[in-house]
C-alpha cells in the first residue's frame, strides 16, 4: 500500500450531532484503503498561516462511482483547523493524503469480535464491522461519548452489528456511564475473540487493559499529535514493547496508529519510560 | 563577486514550459538539482520516495543521528504556531549502527545522494561519528548539527561558541577523509552567525548550512503550562524564512565562495529562488515536506521555471545575485539602524 | 516564584460577561490595564485614539525619538512576509524638542499614561535625551531602545553587547529622576538574552522590554535585490511571538520579580495570556495593531474574559503562572537538547 | 473626519475589464467621504498569514438604502491579498477601515477641471467628476491604460465628463500614446484651472510636471505601499516640499494619498533627498 497525494473535491459537507461529515473525491486512494486507515488534509488554502496537515480515520468509502471514488470524514471541530474544515461547501478543494498508517487486522478465524467507539472514533468501525461480517464474524459495538449528541453514527451501527449498546457519561441515551462499564459482561456474552477500538486515549487504556486481564486480543486506533502523518518527523510516538520484550518509542502514524492493546504502554503515554530504547537514563546518555 | 556573474537580464517571452539544465556542483557533490531535503525532515528518504523519486531531487539530509540510540523527548513534542511550528524531538534515532546498516544502505541502493547528518554530546563523539562515515559506502556529504549542547560544558550549546563549534569541526574533518564535503549546520540564536561561520570554516568545514532551528515556545492557554514536553522547542516553517534569508546574505557576502545550503521555511520555487539570489548553493526543504510531500520535487520544478523566466541559464549564475554592483545603501547600512 | 501564587483553578461555570480588576502595577506606574501599545506602531497615540480612548488601555508607549528630527530610510521601507512583517523606517521622528511640544503634551493633556521610548547613536546622545525628559511634565516611564548602532564602535548595536548596553542604562539612570521606571527594550538577536538583560538591570533599568524585531530580509523575486531600501529590516508579528515567549519565560525563569513588557506578535486576548503566564508583567502590542487599529482595546477585553474564566483575581496572579510548580523536565534542560 | 472601523458584507463582486468591482456594506464610512478618500481592507481571514491590510481608493458611495451605507471599490489583481479579495462572494464578511487619507481639494471657483486617470486610478475620479460638476467646473476627463481591458470605466466617464480622451500603449482603444501625450492640448483647449490625477507613479510624475510648468495647480494622489494606512507606522513617505520651502518625508496615508503635484519631489520619490528635513548627510547624523 503506498499512499498518494491527491487533490479532492467537497461533494457535501452535513452535520450529524455535534460532527460534520465530510464527502470528498479522492481518485486513487479509496481502492487501497482499509479499516483503520487515515488522511491527513491541507488546512486554510494557499496562504494559510496553519502549516501543519490534519489527521482524520477514513469512515468510509466509495470505490466506484462518477467520482472514480470518495470517502468520508467525521470532524469534531476542535481548534482553528476542524473549524475551517467544517466551513468547506460542495466544490472546495482540499489537498488530501492518503491512506495513512496500519489498519485494523482482520482475525483469520470466524471469531466474535467487540467493536468499542468512543465519540468520533465510532468513524473507522462502519468499515471495520462490514468487513468482519464479510468474514462471518459476528460483530457486537459499544458506543460512548459524554453526551446523546457527542455520539456518532448510531443508527447504521445498529444495522451493522448484532448488538449495539451506547454508553453516555451523561445518561442522556443508553446506559449512564462509561463503555468500560459494560464491555466485561458483554465481552463474556459473546466469548469475544477480538476487541477493536478507537476513541480517547483514557479509553483506549482501560479497554486494553480489560482485554489484557482477560486474555483478549485487543486492537487499539491511537491518537497523537502529528506532524507529518508520513513517517519522517518523530513527533506522534508512543511506548510500544516490542516482540523482543524491549520498549521503543514508535511513530503512531505508521507503525500505528493501530497497536496490540497490550503492547502499548498506555500509563506512560507522555513520558519516556525509563527501559526505554535509548532513554536519557539507560547507558549514560 | 565573482560566483554572480550575469550580463543578461530576464528574456521575456521564454516559453512558461522551457527547461534547463538544474545541474548543480555543491563543493564537488555533482546533484541534478539544487534542491534539498533538511535533516529531520525526511528521515532518510524511504518515506518520501513514495511520493516523488528521491534521486530526482539534490540529495537527502538524513535526519541527524548519533552514536547510540535514542528515545528523544517526551510527547507533546510540536506545537503550530503562525505559518510555523515548534518541534523538540531530542533527536531520537537508532543510532550510527543501524543507520548505516538500515539506511544509509537503502539510499546507497536506491541511488540517492546522501548528506549525513551527526549530532554528538562531546567532541570526541562527533569525530567517532566522522570515523564510522569515513569507511560507509554511499555518503557524498556529512552536515554537522551543532546545535546540541556540549555536556562537557555545562551543556553550552556547541553551535553558540564559535570555539566550541570549531572544535567539532575539526574533530570531523580529521576524522574523514579529506575530500569528503562537510558542512557545519549553523544556528541563528547567535549574535554574530558570520563570526561562527569564520570559525569553522577555518576550522575544516567545507561549507555551511543555515538556518537551524530558532529557541522559542508557546504555552498552553489550557493546562497554563509550556505545551511542550521539553519546554522550549525549535522554530521552524515559512516565519524563520526572512531570519534565514537574511544570515545566508550576510554569510555570502562574507565569503563569495564559500558553498552554502540555505534553508527555512521555503515552500515555493520562488521562495528557493530568494535563498540562492542571497547566495546559497543549494537550498533544504524541511518544515514545507510536512505540509505537501511532494513538497521537494514541486518546488525543484517551479525553481527550474523561475530561473528560465528570468533568463538564467545555470543555477550557478543565480547564484549571489541579489548582491551585484554597487550598493551605496549597504555600505552605510552598518552605521544606520539595523532594528527599529 | 513568589510573583505568581494562586491557589484556585479555573472557576467552571464562570459567566462569559464577568469583568474583573484589570489594574496593573508596572514598577510603580499604576495603569488600568496590562495592554499597552508598542513603540513604533503606534506613534504618540492620537492616530488610535479615533478607534479606542487611549487612556483606557494601560499606557501609550511611543515611537522612538532621537535628539534631533530624522528622516529614516528611502522606500520601500516594509514588507510583508508569512504571519509577519518587515520594516526598515529607520526610525524616522521629530526629535526630542518637537516630541515634548507637540505630541508629548498632547498625550498629558489626553490624560493617558505615556513611555516615552528613546533611541541614541551615542552613549551621551541617550544621556542628554533623558536629562531632556526629565523636567518634562507627562512621562510615566522610559523605553530605551538599544537596537541602535554605536556610531562609535563601528555601528556595534548596544543592545548586541552587553557592556555596551549597560553603558547606555547608566547614562539614562544618571540623568534621569531616580523614581522613574526606566525599562531596557532588548533585541532577541543575541546567544543570550538573560546576560543581556543581567547587565543592563545592574546599571540601573527598572525593567526590561522583551523583544525588540529579529533581523532578517527579503528578496524582490521581479528586481533581484533586495526588496527593503535598507536591505535589512526587523521582523515582527505573530511570526515571531514563540521567540518573544521564550525570552520572557527565560528572564522571568532568572529574574522573579524584574518588571517584564512582553511583546513580539500578540493578536488575541490569549496570545497576551500566553506573554503573562509566561512572566510578563504588561504587554505591547505592536505590528497587530495595522492590522487592526482597535486591537489593543479588543485585547485587553479577551484578556480580561480569559483571566476570568481561569479564576484569576487580578493580573498579577497570572504573571508567571507557567513557571509555577516543580519540573523535571525543566531541571533537565539544559543538558538536552535544545533545538533539532 | 474620524474613520470608523466596521465589519462590511459583500454585496457584489463583478469583473469590469481587468477588473474587480467589489461593493460593501459600510455602515458610517459613507456618509463622510469624499472624493480622494481611501479605505483599507483586511485580508484572509482569521487564521490568514498575511497580516497587512491592503489599500483601496473608494470609487463610489451610496449614502442611502437598505444597507444603511455601501461604497465600491475597483481591484486590480496584483498579488496574494488582491486575488483572496477578488475570490469573496456574496455575504462574506470584510473589516473595513476608512475613509482614510486626504481628498482631493475642490475649487471654490468654476474653473475649468481636467481629471486623469491611470488603470484602475481613475476609479475615485467618479466622485470626484461628480462633486466638480454639482458645483459648475466643467470637466474633462482622460483616462490611459497599456491596453484597452486595463482601463477602468469608460462608458461611465463618458457621461460625467465634458469630454473623454482615452489613451492605451499599444493602440487597442482610443489614441496611441500616454495621457501626457494628450494633456497639453486638452488643458490649453479648454484653459485647464486645476489638473487632478490618480495612477501610478510615473503618470503623476509626468503629470504634475507639465501642469507646473503651465502654472496650472495640480492635486495627485500617490500609492505607496502602506503598513497601516492610518499614519502610526511611517512605511508610506514621499518626500514633499512644505509651505516654509523645507522638504519632509510625509506620510502618504494622512498627508496624503492627494498631494500638491508641484510639491512632491517626484523624482526623488524612494530616496531621502540629502536636503530633507533630518536627512542622513545633514547635521552629522
Ligand atoms: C490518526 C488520527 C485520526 C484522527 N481521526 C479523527 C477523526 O476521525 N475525526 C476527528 O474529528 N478528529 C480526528 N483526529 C483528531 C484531529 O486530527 C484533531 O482534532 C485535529 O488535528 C485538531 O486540529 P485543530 O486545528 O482543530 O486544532 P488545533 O488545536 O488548532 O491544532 C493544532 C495542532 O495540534 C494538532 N492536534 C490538536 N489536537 C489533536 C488531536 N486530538 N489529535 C491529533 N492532533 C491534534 C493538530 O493536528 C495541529 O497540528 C485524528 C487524529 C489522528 C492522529
Ligand atoms: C492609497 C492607495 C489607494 C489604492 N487604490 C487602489 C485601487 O483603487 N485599486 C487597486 O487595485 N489597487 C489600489 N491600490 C493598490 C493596492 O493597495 C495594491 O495593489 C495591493 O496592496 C497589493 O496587494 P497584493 O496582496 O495583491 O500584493 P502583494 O504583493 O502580495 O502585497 C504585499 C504587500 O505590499 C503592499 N503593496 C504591494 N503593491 C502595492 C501597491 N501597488 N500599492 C500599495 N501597496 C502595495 C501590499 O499592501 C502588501 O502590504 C491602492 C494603494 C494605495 C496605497
Ligand atoms: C521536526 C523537525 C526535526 C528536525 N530535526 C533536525 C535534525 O535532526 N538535525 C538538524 O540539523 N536539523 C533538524 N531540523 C531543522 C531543519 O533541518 C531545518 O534546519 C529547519 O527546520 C529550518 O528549515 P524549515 O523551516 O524548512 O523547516 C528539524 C526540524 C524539524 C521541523
Ligand atoms: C513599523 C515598526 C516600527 C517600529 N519602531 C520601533 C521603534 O521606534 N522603537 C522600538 O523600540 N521598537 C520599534 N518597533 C518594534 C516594536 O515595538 C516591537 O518590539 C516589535 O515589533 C515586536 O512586536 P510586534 O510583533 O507586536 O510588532 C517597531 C516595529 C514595527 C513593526
Ligand atoms: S507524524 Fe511525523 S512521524 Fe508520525
Ligand atoms: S501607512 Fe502607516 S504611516 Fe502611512
Amino acid at each position: 500500500m503506498v499512499p498518494v497525494q491527491v487533490k479532492g473535491e467537497v461533494l457535501d459537507m452535513r452535520r450529524v450531532g455535534a460532527y460534520h461529515v465530510l464527502s470528498l473525491t479522492a481518485p486513487g486512494i479509496t481502492d487501497i484503503t482499509r479499516p483503520g486507515h487515515f488522511v491527513t488534509l491541507g488546512i486554510g488554502g494557499e496562504e494559510s498561516s496553519m502549516v501543519l496537515r490534519r489527521a482524520f480515520a477514513i469512515h468510509q468509502v466509495q470505490s466506484r462511482g462518477v467520482y472514480g471514488g470518495t470517502l468520508d470524514v467525521v470532524i469534531g471541530v476542535h481548534g482553528k483547523g476542524t473549524r475551517w474544515l467544517s466551513e468547506r461547501r460542495r466544490h472546495d478543494v482540499i489537498d488530501i493524503v492518503g491512506p495513512l498508517g496500519r489498519p485494523f487486522v482482520l482475525p483469520k478465524e470466524r471469531v466474535a469480535c467487540v467493536l468499542i467507539g468512543g465519540g468520533y472514533g465510532s468513524a473507522p468501525l462502519f468499515m471495520l464491522a462490514e468487513q468482519l461480517r464479510e468474514r462471518g464474524c459476528r460483530v457486537d459495538v459499544v458506543v460512548g461519548a459524554s453526551t446523546e449528541e457527542k455520539l456518532f453514527g448510531v443508527l447504521d451501527l445498529k444495522r451493522l452489528a448484532s448488538t449495539l449498546t451506547i454508553t453516555t457519561d451523561d445518561g442522556s441515551l443508553g446506559e449512564h456511564g462509561r463503555v468500560t462499564d459494560v464491555l466485561p459482561a458483554l465481552m463474556d456474552r459473546v466469548d469475544a475473540g477480538v476487541v477493536y477500538a478507537c476513541g480517547p486515549m483514557g479509553m483506549l487504556q482501560a479497554v486494553a487493559e480489560l482485554a489484557t486481564e482477560r486474555r483478549t486480543y485487543s486492537q487499539c486506533a491511537v491518537e497523537e499529535a502529528m506532524a507529518c502523518g508520513i513517517g519522517v518527523c518523530m513527533t506522534c510516538v508512543v511506548p510500544v514493547i516490542g516482540e523482543d520484550g524491549v520498549t521503543r518509542m514508535l511513530r503512531s502514524c505508521v507503525e500505528g496508529p493501530v497497536f496490540r492493546g497490550d503492547r502499548v504502554r498506555w500509563a506512560d503515554v507522555g513520558t519516556i519510560p525509563p527501559d526505554t530504547l535509548g532513554a536519557p537514563e539507560q547507558g549514560g546518555h | 563577486m565573482t560566483r554572480a556573474v550575469i550580463s543578461s537580464g530576464p528574456m521575456p517571452g521564454t516559453e512558461p514550459t522551457m527547461h534547463m539544465d538544474m545541474a548543480t556542483d555543491l563543493a564537488g557533490i555533482l546533484m541534478p538539482s539544487p534542491v534539498l531535503t533538511a535533516s529531520g525532515c525526511a528521515a532518510a528518504g524511504r518515506e518520501l520516495d513514495q511520493f516523488f523519486d528521491i534521486t530526482q531531487i539534490g540529495a537527502v539530509v538524513t535526519k541527524s543521528v548519533m552514536l547510540q540510540p535514542r528515545s528523544g523527548r517526551p510527547t507533546p513534542r510540536m506545537a503550530e504556531t503562525p505559518s510555523g511550528m515548534l518541534n523538540s524531538i531530542g533527536l531520537q534515532g537508532p543510532g550510527i549502527d543501524r543507520f548505516l546498516e538500515h539506511d544509509l544502505s537503502w539510499l546507497d541502493e536506491r541511488g540517492a545522494r546522501t548528506i549525513v547528518s551527526i549530532a554528538g554530546r562531546t567532541v570526541d563523539e562527533y569525530a567517532k561519528l566522522a570515523a564510522r562515515l569515513r569507511t560507509a559506502p554511499g555518503v557524498d556529504g556529512i552536515e554537522v548539527n551543532i546545535s546540541c549542547p556540549n555536556v562537557e560544558d555545562r551543556g553550552q550549546v556547541f553551535a553558540c561558541d564559535p570555539t566550541a563549534a570549531a572544535n567539532v569541526l575539526q574533530a570531523v574533518r580529521r576524522n574523514s577523509d579529506p575530500r569528503m564535503p562537510i558542512f557545519a549546520k549553523l544556528s541563528p540564536d547567535v549574535t554574530d552567525i558570520v563570526g561562527v561561520a569564520e570559525s569553522v570554516v577555518r576550522a575544516g568545514a567545507t561549507g555551511v548550512s543555515v538556518i537551524n532551528t530558532l529557541l522559542g515556545m508557546v504555552i498552553n492557554p489550557d493546562t497554563m503550562r509550556p505545551h511542550l514536553a521539553g519546554i522550549t522547542g525549535g522554530l521552524s516553517g515559512p516565519a524563520i524564512r526572512p531570519v534565514a534569508v537574511r544570515c545566508v546574505w550576510q554569510i555570502r557576502k562574507a565569503f563569495p565562495d564559500l558553498p552554502i545550503i540555505g534553508m527555512g521555511g521555503i515552500r515555493s520555487g520562488l521562495d528557493a529562488l530568494e535563498f540562492i539570489l542571497a547566495g546559497a548553493d543549494a537550498v533544504s526543504v524541511g518544515t514545507v515536506v510536512f505540509h505537501d510531500p511532494s513538497s521537494p520535487m514541486r518546488i525543484h520544478e517551479e525553481l527550474e521555471q523561475a530561473l528560465v523566466e528570468r533568463g538564467f541559464a545555470t543555477v550557478a549564475e543565480a547564484v549571489g545575485y541579489a548582491h551585484r554592483g554597487a550598493d551605496p545603501v549597504d555600505q552605510e547600512d552598518d552605521l544606520d539602524f539595523i532594528s527599529e
